[in-house]
């Protein structure tokens, strides 16, 4: 059995309607002659037969519209058995839902990556109010002055531009650069492995001051402590990173990195700002993490959206952050974006911090060195590596039950580290 | 790989993480981490250089094998046989 | 240099013509072929001369049918030849753009590599010499558009004796785009004078503040405006294209790196033309290198107006080349 | 076959083989695009198609009157040239498909048939396109004093062009050997004759340029064959060009289908009354050079041939696509 199909007479044919066939079942037909009329874009066209054999079964009907490609007559040709002609039957049904259904799988297609994108709505939705909410007046930067001012760790913001509107230039950058670093044009042959020098190191140091100042002044803190059990994050950890090679491996200041931006989106009350005597909740979770400068000082740039990134994701970001700090290619926004800050003391050896809120931030999340320690569980002793978690709130914006709850949540996301 | 050769290379790795460091009068058995103000990232840069320059992986289980210079030393000779 | 001895003082005409001789001197397939090339002597005299010694069958005089005679160009390099066919002005190529375009353009690749057509095309172009809209315009770039041919605009006298050798070698359709207003310039030519190559843009003239590219008679205005904004202390590196298609970018990319600020001379048209092409690759290849947008000197948007005052401000000039780096330099300098 | 009987005489053998392989080209040809209409039905063959039926007779007849040395530029319709000049079935039906062992590698599709070795240009698809390149490979040949003539297909439609005008008179001006064709089926796409020409009688127009120029019946192998031959030796004679005006039909549709709505089917009818060769089949039965085994067998050869060609471009590569960009520009300096 041959299945006659609704031919291509053209590359600009996409369908045709069945106008009238030529030929009934039990019709001989011959190879060349014209078995049907079928209206196209162009007009009427006669379409021929390709076999020779007998017309088995019309599967159209005059006025019926299909696509090209799709079966529209069964032709026995000579020596075919019956059971062919059931076998061919079959299929055709299946043409025909295909016909009914849909236009074509590209449809389908069509239709899935519209589901996709409609998906991503949402997400793309937030990214957008959240660049408006930024607000930030863009700054005109030549290319190369923005090229320049990144290899420098250079905050455009404190340049003045000297272009067109304003617009800064490679040269601006190169004067501002000079002009901010005195010391670095004064050894220039010294490798540039940071920002050192004693302006530097002085402007920071007031800077500090100026914030851990106000922070002391203005924000009325309170504490909460908690001992945490990360024997299971622990065993977790040890078995993730005994499949890894070295370069892939995750420290376990990002579990508690990621427990603390899960456990704030439960608790965004902690993640915000105080600003104009008014507490001013935010929807995306940057945190600042300290990095301690080994020349002394301290920096807590922004991990952007640590919710939803995974741990492998965090540790590279972590990595990175931690170079660019360290040799002072930081970006401006890095510097400002954190809505909430993490301290790790762990490294130094200390067992719980309490630290101060960096203004205009309303929470600051410490955590000590995990450390083997006696623990109780179910009536029984064991000893269980443990870390300090402590809260410190802006009493203004939250209050010790807020913490609370935020320091249930980290200490919920801990027991199921392999769920971070 | 001659013992002089692979402390060479940790010195050249300890270099770039902690560039104030003078290793001339590093103490061959006093902890690494302490003497040096290393943390947790700077040691995993470690590793990271040791397993670039070396090819050898180290597992996290043998860290406490290479708190020291000398320990370092001898673990890594071993490894390199 | 200019010695006497190693040196002959000649226009671009000539250069050209000598181009001419030497290939058919050299190559009993090469012939020229055009409207009025021989008992004319050319209508630029390019080929004045040429017919007495190369007699009727090689300088060959056809009647005012450029499809034909472009096509029979394609023929004949098809059968064995390497002619080089003129075409008066390029207002008179577009009566012949089917052959350039659908034939010349296109063998080599539909007949799957089988066929490739060795021709040369040469023609007049630009503006300058009050011949008005039909007579002079600069669509070099236009031709620029297509591939499977390629397009040269010598500028110097170097180019005019030197590109047309090696565009003779050349597999594929050279054409040759020579600006009428350069035919009389004259200079020094080493007496030795033979092929160059046609692949490179070349720097003419080095400088750090800002790079001009162009071609053509263009080349000439942006070196005098280059050597008077050096009084300023501004320095112009120029670029000379010589071929537009294949466009050689990296020599404009690697100067912009150094500059950090183009602006692109260019007689045609701005719309669409050479120049935005010039200006997407540099945002393609040196955006980062930027420090000031990209600018373009073209021709006005205008058919070629009739009057000397208007013919010249429809032209890029020197003044619009001085006065637009200027501003590019000082006002982020 | 003639075992038993007088033996034939040679020139008799000659002629009947002549014939035969003459009849095997035209219904080599039908056979050819009546596949490829099939082939085009289901997708294997894409873009334009334009096919030949009908007009088998100007293709084969001329073709008898070129050596190997002279060259051949076609128009769109060209399946039928190929053929008749000798480029293999296999490497036209590849080529119809896109693939890389198709004569054009692919590139061409069934309007750009190119081949070197039977000095085949073309497959040119823009009306008028063909005859200067023509003029230019005549011109070519007559400057190198190499003794071989150009063939230069057109259909009636060209004879609007310019350059149909600008290579007459070119070609008659410098006496080159260009063997035009003019293939006046009487419509140029959709448009009759009388409705594109203030002069219908493209013979005529010869005149204009001071070409000798003749009119044949294009329905008719053997007419068209001896004026073919008659042409050619005057071109090979030096004495400039020629023009030979095939007068046929197509049975077919302009490109693989239209609605036929600027003809009438009575019309059609009437001329595929006078297909070339179901005439050149009766003629040789008559003249008692084909019987029906021989024409069974004939068919059954050509069946053979296209099945080959069909399962040869199946069969064929797809050119990988880092090769795109390819032969845009020589891979190789000529010397």
């Amino acid at each position: 059995m041959v299945e006659f199909r609704m031919p291509s007479l053209g590359t600009d044919m996409k369908k045709g309607t069945l106008v009238e066939w030529k030929v009934k079942p039990g019709d001989h037909v011959k190879r060349g002659d014209i078995i049907a009329e079928v209206e196209t874009e162009k007009g009427v066209i006669e379409i021929e037969v390709f076999v020779d054999g007998i017309i088995e079964k019309l599967l159209i009907q005059p006025g019926d519209e299909v696509l090209v490609g799709t079966p529209i007559a069964l032709i026995r040709t000579e020596g075919q058995q019956e059971t062919e002609i059931k076998a061919a039957a079959a299929e055709q049904d299946e043409g025909a839902q295909v016909k009914e259904g849909t236009e074509s799988p590209l449809q389908y297609k069509a239709c899935s990556i519209a589901a996709h994108r409609a998906k991503e709505q949402p997400e793309q939705t937030r990214e957008k109010l959240r660049a408006e909410a930024g607000g930030e007046k863009r700054i005109k930067v030549s290319p190369a002055a923005r090229k320049r001012a990144e290899e420098l760790g250079l905050d455009l913001t404190t340049v003045r531009g000297t272009g067109p509107d304003g617009a800064i230039s490679l040269a601006d950058v190169e004067k501002a650069a000079i002009a901010g670093k005195p010391a670095e044009r004064k050894a220039a042959w010294q490798i540039p492995t940071g920002p050192e020098g004693a302006d530097f190191q002085l402007g920071m140091r007031r800077a500090i001051a100026a914030a851990m100042g106000r922070s002391n002044r203005e924000i009325p803190h309170y504490y909460l402590e908690t001992r945490i059990d990360l024997s299971r994050a622990v065993r977790w950890l040890t078995e993730e990173n005994k499949k890894r090679s070295v370069k892939d491996r995750i420290l376990p200041v990002v579990l508690l990195l990621k427990a603390t931006a899960l456990a704030l989106t439960e608790v965004p009350a902690l993640n915000g700002y105080w600003i104009e005597d008014r507490h001013q909740p935010v929807e995306a979770i940057h945190v600042g993490f300290a990095i301690a400068l080994r020349q002394g000082g301290l920096i807590a740039p922004a991990i952007h959206h640590a919710d939803l990134k995974s741990l492998d994701e965090l540790m590279v970001d972590m990595k990175d952050l931690i170079t660019r700090t360290r040799s002072g290619g930081l970006r401006s926004s890095e510097m400002t974006d954190a809505t909430v800050t993490l301290t790790n003391l762990g490294d130094l050896g200390v067992e719980s911090a309490f630290g101060l809120i960096y203004p205009p931030q309303v929470a600051l999340v410490s955590f000590g060195r995990i450390t083997d320690q006696p623990w109780v569980e179910n009536g029984m002793i064991g000893i269980r590596p443990v870390v300090s978690a402590t809260l410190a709130g802006d009493h203004r914006a939250t209050d010790g039950r807020t913490g609370s709850q935020f320091l249930n949540a980290l200490h919920r996301y801990l027991q199921e580290a392999e769920r971070l | 790989m001659r013992e002089e050769e692979i402390r060479d290379i940790i010195f050249d790795i300890l270099l770039e993480i902690a560039p104030e460091a003078d290793l001339k009068t590093l103490p061959h058995h006093g902890d690494l981490r302490k003497t040096l103000d290393i943390d947790s990232f700077d040691f995993l840069n470690l590793m990271i250089g040791l397993n670039e320059r070396l090819g050898v992986d180290i597992p996290e289980s043998d860290y406490e094998k290479l708190n020291t210079l000398s320990n370092m030393l001898t673990y890594l000779s071993a490894r390199l046989g | 240099m200019n010695s006497i001895k190693n040196t002959v003082k000649m226009t671009y005409r000539e250069a050209v013509r000598e181009a001419i001789r030497e290939a058919m001197r050299k190559d009993e397939r090469v012939f020229l072929m055009g409207e009025d090339v021989g008992r004319y002597g050319g209508c630029f005299a390019v080929s004045k001369g040429l017919l007495e010694e190369f007699g009727p069958e090689r300088i060959r005089d056809t009647p005012l049918s450029e499809s034909a005679f472009v096509g029979a160009g394609i023929g004949a390099a098809l059968g064995g030849m390497r002619p080089i066919v003129e075409i008066m002005t390029v207002n008179f190529s577009l009566l012949a753009a089917d052959q350039i375009l659908n034939n010349a353009a296109t063998y080599l690749h539909m007949s799957g590599g089988l066929f490739n057509v060795p021709i040369v095309i040469r023609m007049s172009t630009g503006g300058g010499k009050q011949l008005a809209a039909q007579h002079s315009h600069s669509l070099e770039g236009w031709y620029a558009h297509i591939p499977g041919i390629k397009v040269l605009t010598p500028a110097t006298l170097e180019d005019a004796r030197g590109m047309l050798w090696t565009a003779l070698e050349d597999p594929d359709p050279v054409l040759i785009f020579e600006n009428n207003t350069l035919y009389n310039m004259e200079g020094e030519l080493p007496v030795d004078a033979g092929a160059l190559d046609i692949d490179h843009a070349l720097i003419r003239r080095t400088g750090t503040h800002v790079t001009l590219i162009t071609y053509g008679a263009s080349l000439f205005k942006s070196l005098e405006a280059a050597e008077q904004l050096s009084k300023e202390e501004i320095q112009a590196e120029v670029i000379d294209l010589r071929t537009l298609r294949p466009l050689d970018h990296d020599t404009f990319l690697k100067s912009i790196s150094k500059t950090h600020r183009a602006v692109i001379v260019d007689e045609g048209w701005r719309s669409g033309g050479i120049s935005a092409e010039i200006s997407a690759r540099i945002m393609e290849g040196a955006f980062y290198d930027l420090d000031a947008p990209v600018e373009r000197i073209c021709g006005a948007e205008v058919p070629m107006p009739y009057p000397r005052h208007l013919e010249e401000k429809a032209l890029p000039q020197v003044e619009t080349i001085i006065s637009t780096v200027r501003r590019m330099v000082k006002s982020n300098g | 076959m003639n075992a038993g009987q007088t033996p034939e005489p040679i020139h008799m053998a000659r002629e009947r083989d002549h014939n035969h392989h003459m009849l095997y080209q035209m219904l080599l040809i039908r056979r050819f695009e009546g596949k490829c209409a099939e082939l085009y039905s289901s997708m294997k063959i894409r873009g334009f198609m334009h096919l030949y039926d009908g007009e088998e007779a100007v293709a084969v007849g001329v073709m008898q009157s070129l050596t190997a040395d002279d060259a051949v530029v076609a128009t769109y319709r060209e399946h039928g040239h190929a053929l008749a000049r000798g480029i293999s079935a296999c490497s036209i039906m590849a080529e119809m498909y896109g693939k890389r062992e198709g004569c054009s590698r692919g590139r061409g599709g069934s309007m750009h048939l190119f081949d070197d070795k039977t000095r085949f240009f073309g497959g040119n698809a823009i009306v008028g396109g063909g005859l200067p390149i023509a003029v230019g490979l005549a011109l070519a040949d007559k400057v190198q004093k190499r003794p071989r003539l150009t063939c230069c297909f057109f259909g009636e439609g060209a004879v609007a062009e310019g350059e149909f005008h600008e290579s007459m008179n070119l070609a008659a001006l410098w006496q080159l050997p260009v063997l035009f064709v003019c293939e006046n089926n009487l419509y140029a796409m959709g448009t009759a004759l009388a409705l594109s020409e203030s002069v219908t009688d493209i013979t005529a127009k010869a005149a204009g340029y001071n070409i000798e120029a003749e009119a044949v019946d294009g329905m008719d192998l053997s007419a068209v064959e001896k004026a073919a031959n008659k042409a050619a030796s005057r071109v090979r004679s030096g004495k400039g060009p020629v023009m030979l005006e095939c007068r046929t039909y197509r049975f077919r549709a302009h490109s693989m289908f239209d609605p036929e709505l600027y003809r009438a089917k009575s019309e059609v009818e009437a001329w595929k009354g006078r297909c070339p060769i179901a005439s050149f089949i009766r003629l040789l039965k008559e003249k008692g050079m084909l019987t029906d085994t021989e024409l069974h067998e004939m068919e059954e050869r050509i069946a053979i041939e296209i099945d080959d060609a069909v399962a040869f471009a199946e069969a064929g590569m797809w050119e990988p696509v880092e090769e795109l960009t390819r032969f845009v520009y020589s891979d190789r300096r000529t010397e």
